[in-house]
């Protein structure tokens, strides 16, 4: 691990921060380094947040991983993290795509997984079925909003879902 | 005094008349739905019983099955809370029938009440001003039209059946008239299985100012002062308080008087609540309320009375405890709805299981609640969570004190109408007392989610060190306890660099 | 006004500040140790930061850390709560020297109250009623004995610099005079590093009645009536009311009038406590708090003042807000010390993780507490959990309603004081206002573990259920919702045989 | 099963009773029998259970198969409850050996057993160690109070145990 630790890339709201963590635990935000403290607080995701002394009691919920629902003073965000590099890569692929990049699929409501219908490396097409998801005893086809290959599938049956949660990523197809 | 009481409802007010007869030593017996195996007001009663389905309409406003209930418990008493049988004069009689106490004024008192054009005409008689209008349901369109331009617009077409907004128009032009008949009879029709219409002028911007009054057997009547109820949404009510903010003293007197000549006028016995538009110094009887109200609490805390004793003490036969001039107000209070909707999101309905719950305490605060831990919200029923009450010497610090609740208060697991109800308690014509059922559709940018860009940078630190955890951790996403200790502020306190580098152990 | 202020303290103490500074604005600054990390008064603190290991003496108690963290924060007032530094007249003074408002009384007028002699020199001196004894501490055991002769026996020896039961002897015989005098300067010396003791009339079954004072440091004192603190062990307070429950008017204000020249006599500003015993129509001074006292929400809650508000604007150089006259009671308040302790078991004192919390609502409720769930409870601290408050009319329904409170209250994965008090509130003596600190140790019966037969049987089906379930589920011991249903009661209902056979589906 | 359902002993403070869970779910006791509705409410083994109507809100912990601890308003008892069959066999087994049986070891406080000293069917004296249980940081050596045979070990290296739990039964041994 380097010595100014590891750098995030933050996405709340459309607008992006980068965090860095020191190895040593210290927080970079904004060319400042902040005093933080972060600990579980409650019994269901409760969070107390110290920054620079001051006192945020917040709420976290996971939606996979590098996603992240927060909620401070009862507005819930949904908060994008990923380190540095990695989105480096994304956006470097995105480019390549000559895209702005495929949205991942996502889930819509918190489920079940029943079955995966797409392989990665697949090229799938508008409508083609990715995921079945069981919610609220229905099954739920998921499905490919546009052209594009499976990179990475994230999920297997049986697991457990959040809303929110990316259950398969793409990449772009050249001259889609 | 009554022995036992069957408490023919759920939730929150199921639960506070449950509270208030325990405290006078009356057996307790609850009634529950599949829904509600679980609810505090089950586990709180001395006894409960099932009586069906989630549905209410198979359950909660089965007649049959309530009283088969209180045969079979050997209840004396039954108190119906608010919403469902409540206001049904056949469920009052049916009671009375059963030679069970109704907690509740007669079927005949109820019945009156209910029929708006009825209501109207009582109140009329009674001396007590009513919004100038027609005191029969129209035939017909054409006679809408006569009515309107007669009243004077603009008008409002109301079901004589009706009540909480539902086969309600608004008539701004005269041609307007025939086509809101129409869809004020369809609603009314819908929603009551009584397509009667009549008409009312209608007031722009009116306060809606309520007065608590309770009534005995004995020919007594005293009104225990008002409540202001004009935070609303679609006639819901949001926000309540009392005293009214701007209420001068003789209005408040005019205001108790028209309310106890009204229940005077109905030989009303217990609870009720005489609701008033209000605006530029004329008030006018909107409808009698024959029930406890949701907002009760409001009145308990300034004046330090228990409106559900009263209720039963009445229902007794016993005398009202106090006269009139032994009822007295002290300080402000305001009490908030804590509903399942999301303000930020249409007032969309929120489901879920209720997680943990953290209840304000410290000095004037008081939680009517109907839920607890593992609580499932569904859309069986009203999404009403609690209420939070707030009472303080007077109404600055009374708003003070519930930000400060609003702010500790947690339910976990579904969303709340709190964060809303935490910005209307900062918003300057609130503070001002400058209200009225107007106030919501006037201050849009309540409803605005988002914060400022110092919220966002929190928010990107918390998601951060969050995700920064789960990866060296390699566990399920939770957060060690005490994973990461301030030794930076240790280090300053004992001399050191104030920011900079930061060690954690 | 004060803009920021530091709360030197933890649990509820901590927490109830907060609220009282939130609620005026004040920007709250908290302080924790390495247990305290998520306790509730630095989630509802605007700042937090860390002063050190668990250990009191590593942290709360270490002066120097706490104005680190005032001088570091930018906190213009240091609140010292209860306990801890509260009653330390050098902490007061380094507060000052620090350009700090301390939120209490002068350095000088600490010392002079926590000095017990010198108190009850400077109180007679003012005329207030002491009890006999010896104005100086004992040179010896021979001198002790001496002592206890002229006051005329029984007496009790107590130490000078004491407080809270420590180095305190009863001698009943003169023989054992000696005996007792070492063994409270033992105690003492090994309590607070003095041996200083000193002689007291001791009185049999005395009430111990407290009252409320504030000064201004314009000259101005006023009283806010009486608590009545007579359930104790060993010294301890357990529960607390307000007013006294057979205090005669003419007794109250003699007391409140004693009190306000006590404080006066002391140029008293801030909140501060006389606590009196009383017995037989007498009273006498027993000795001063000068801080606010656990129990003051019984006095908030029958005034309907805030007390934290007071010591700010006292604090802040303000007069007091209301002149004696305006000072009012209304209804009557009790309080019950929520404490980690087993009361069926000697008072032991429990530890382990808080699970879910049920805090009862509905009216005239107060809960004040320090915990939520997830809170560890270690042998660190103080036991005291929280306070339950409640308030009525009068004392009969304050009875019934902590009677229902504590009932509905649930503070899971610790085990409570809360049975005993719920017995308490049943007990005849308690109910008839019966108090001395003699209560307890005359009433053991209340410690006494178990139930009746009944209750035997239905924790005997409760058990053979549960552990039907379990061995049926074949699952973890949890107990699936809605497993079974009441077709009993449903079949009842319908008209079938009452008991007998029962199906469930 | 019987149409009568599952017969259980239940010893509540030392006192037995006999309580009959029908197969279709009636309960009987004391030669009634009862409507019973019993569920789970809250989140930390909080029970509703309804009795003939009357409802008792009560907290129960599972201390071991057969073992609860159970509170009603605040006092908290540990119960045990034996299917009576088995409470005939160990009852049998008890006067077959002479004695009134004897005391199966319970763990004094919740912990993790570290390590099993004695074999099923040994012999032990009184002090003889059974098992080591680590609680607070520290090892306890659980020992046998009398002479007898181990009936059976019913924890394993790595298992939590809970206050009171049973590890280990015991059989009189003849002469002792």
């Amino acid at each position: 691990m380097m010595a100014q630790g590891v750098r995030y890339v933050v996405e709340v709201d459309g607008s992006r921060r980068e965090v860095a963590i020191g190895a040593d635990g210290s927080v970079g935000i904004g060319g400042r380094s902040l005093a933080a403290s972060l600990v579980e607080a409650g019994r269901d995701g409760g969070c107390s947040l110290i920054l620079d002394g001051v006192s945020v009691p917040l709420f976290a919920r996971s939606a996979g991983r590098g996603q992240w629902e927060i909620a401070v003073d009862g507005r819930a965000v949904d908060v994008q993290v990923l380190e540095a590099r990695e989105a480096e890569i994304r956006e470097r692929a995105a480019k390549a795509g000559g895209a702005a990049g495929v949205e991942p699929l996502r889930a819509p409501m918190p489920g079940l997984v029943v079955r995966v219908a797409a392989r990665e490396g697949e090229v799938v097409q508008p409508g083609t079925a990715i995921l079945i998801v069981e919610a609220m005893k229905m099954e739920n086809e998921l499905r490919a909003v546009a052209a594009a290959r499976v990179a990475r599938i994230l999920v297997a049956p049986g697991d457990a879902v959040d809303k929110a949660q990316v259950l398969a990523e793409f990449e772009a197809v050249e001259g889609s | 005094m009554i022995e036992s009481v069957l408490v023919a409802n759920r939730g929150e007010i199921a639960l506070r008349v449950i509270r208030g007869a325990k405290e006078m030593g009356i057996r307790t017996i609850a009634v529950f739905s599949e829904a509600d195996r679980t609810s505090p007001h089950v586990l709180h009663a001395d006894e409960a019983y099932p009586i069906g389905p989630a549905r209410a309409s198979e359950s909660y406003l089965v007649q049959e099955r309530l009283l088969d209930v209180a045969r079979l418990s050997g209840a004396e008493a039954v108190h119906p809370g608010y919403g469902f049988l409540a206001e049904r004069g056949d469920f009052a009689e049916a009671v009375a029938q059963a030679g069970l106490i109704f907690v509740g004024p007669s079927a005949g008192t109820i019945r009156a009440m209910g029929d708006k054009t009825e209501a109207r005409r009582r109140m009329a008689a009674a001396g007590v001003p009513v919004v100038p209008g027609t005191d029969a349901p129209l035939a017909s369109a054409g006679e809408a039209r006569r009515a309107a331009e007669a009243v004077g617009l603009p008008v409002v077409l109301k079901a004589a059946a009706g009540g909480g907004g539902k086969g309600m128009r608004v008539v701004r032009r005269v041609k307007e008239a025939r086509g809101a008949f129409e869809a004020a009879a369809r609603e009314a029709k819908a929603a009551f299985g009584d397509d009667s219409v009549y008409v009312e002028r209608f007031l722009e911007r009116p306060r809606h100012i309520e007065i608590q009054i309770f009534g005995d057997e004995h020919g007594s009547a005293v009104h225990l002062f008002e409540r202001e109820c004009s935070i609303q949404r679609r006639h819901q009510k949001l926000i309540e308080e009392a005293p009214s903010p701007l209420l001068e003293p003789e209005e408040r007197r005019r205001m108790g008087k028209a309310a106890v000549s009204a229940a005077r006028a109905v030989d009303y016995t217990g609870a009720g609540t005489v609701e008033f538009l209000y605006a530029a110094g004329e008030f006018f009887f909107l409808e009698m309320n024959t029930r406890l109200q949701v907002e009760h609490p409001v009145t308990e805390m300034v004046t330090g009375l228990d409106l559900v004793e009263w209720q039963f003490r009445v229902a007794a036969g016993e005398p009202l405890p106090l006269r009139q001039d032994g009822i007295r107000m002290r300080g402000h209070a305001i009490e908030c709805r804590i509903t399942s909707e999301s303000p930020f999101d249409g007032f969309l309905p929120a489901t879920g299981t209720v997680g943990e719950m953290v209840i304000p305490g410290g000095p004037g605060v008081r939680w009517d609640g109907g839920i607890a831990g593992g609580s499932e919200i569904g859309l069986h029923y009203d999404p009403l969570l609690g209420k939070l009450i707030a009472w303080a010497p007077d109404r600055a610090r009374a708003i003070r004190r519930m930000e400060r609740a609003l702010a500790e208060l947690r339910i976990g697991g579904v969303a709340t109408s709190a964060p809303l109800l935490q910005r209307i308690m900062g918003e300057r014509d609130f503070r001002a007392g400058r209200l009225s059922t107007a106030y919501l559709a006037e201050h849009q940018a309540l409803f605005d989610a988002g914060g400022g860009p110092g919220d966002d940078e929190v928010l990107a630190v918390a998601a951060a060190l969050l995700e920064h955890e789960r990866r060296r951790s390699r566990a399920a996403p939770r957060i060690a306890r005490g994973s990461m200790p301030l030794s930076a502020w240790q280090r300053a306190l004992a001399g050191g660099p104030g920011t900079g580098d930061v060690d954690l152990q």
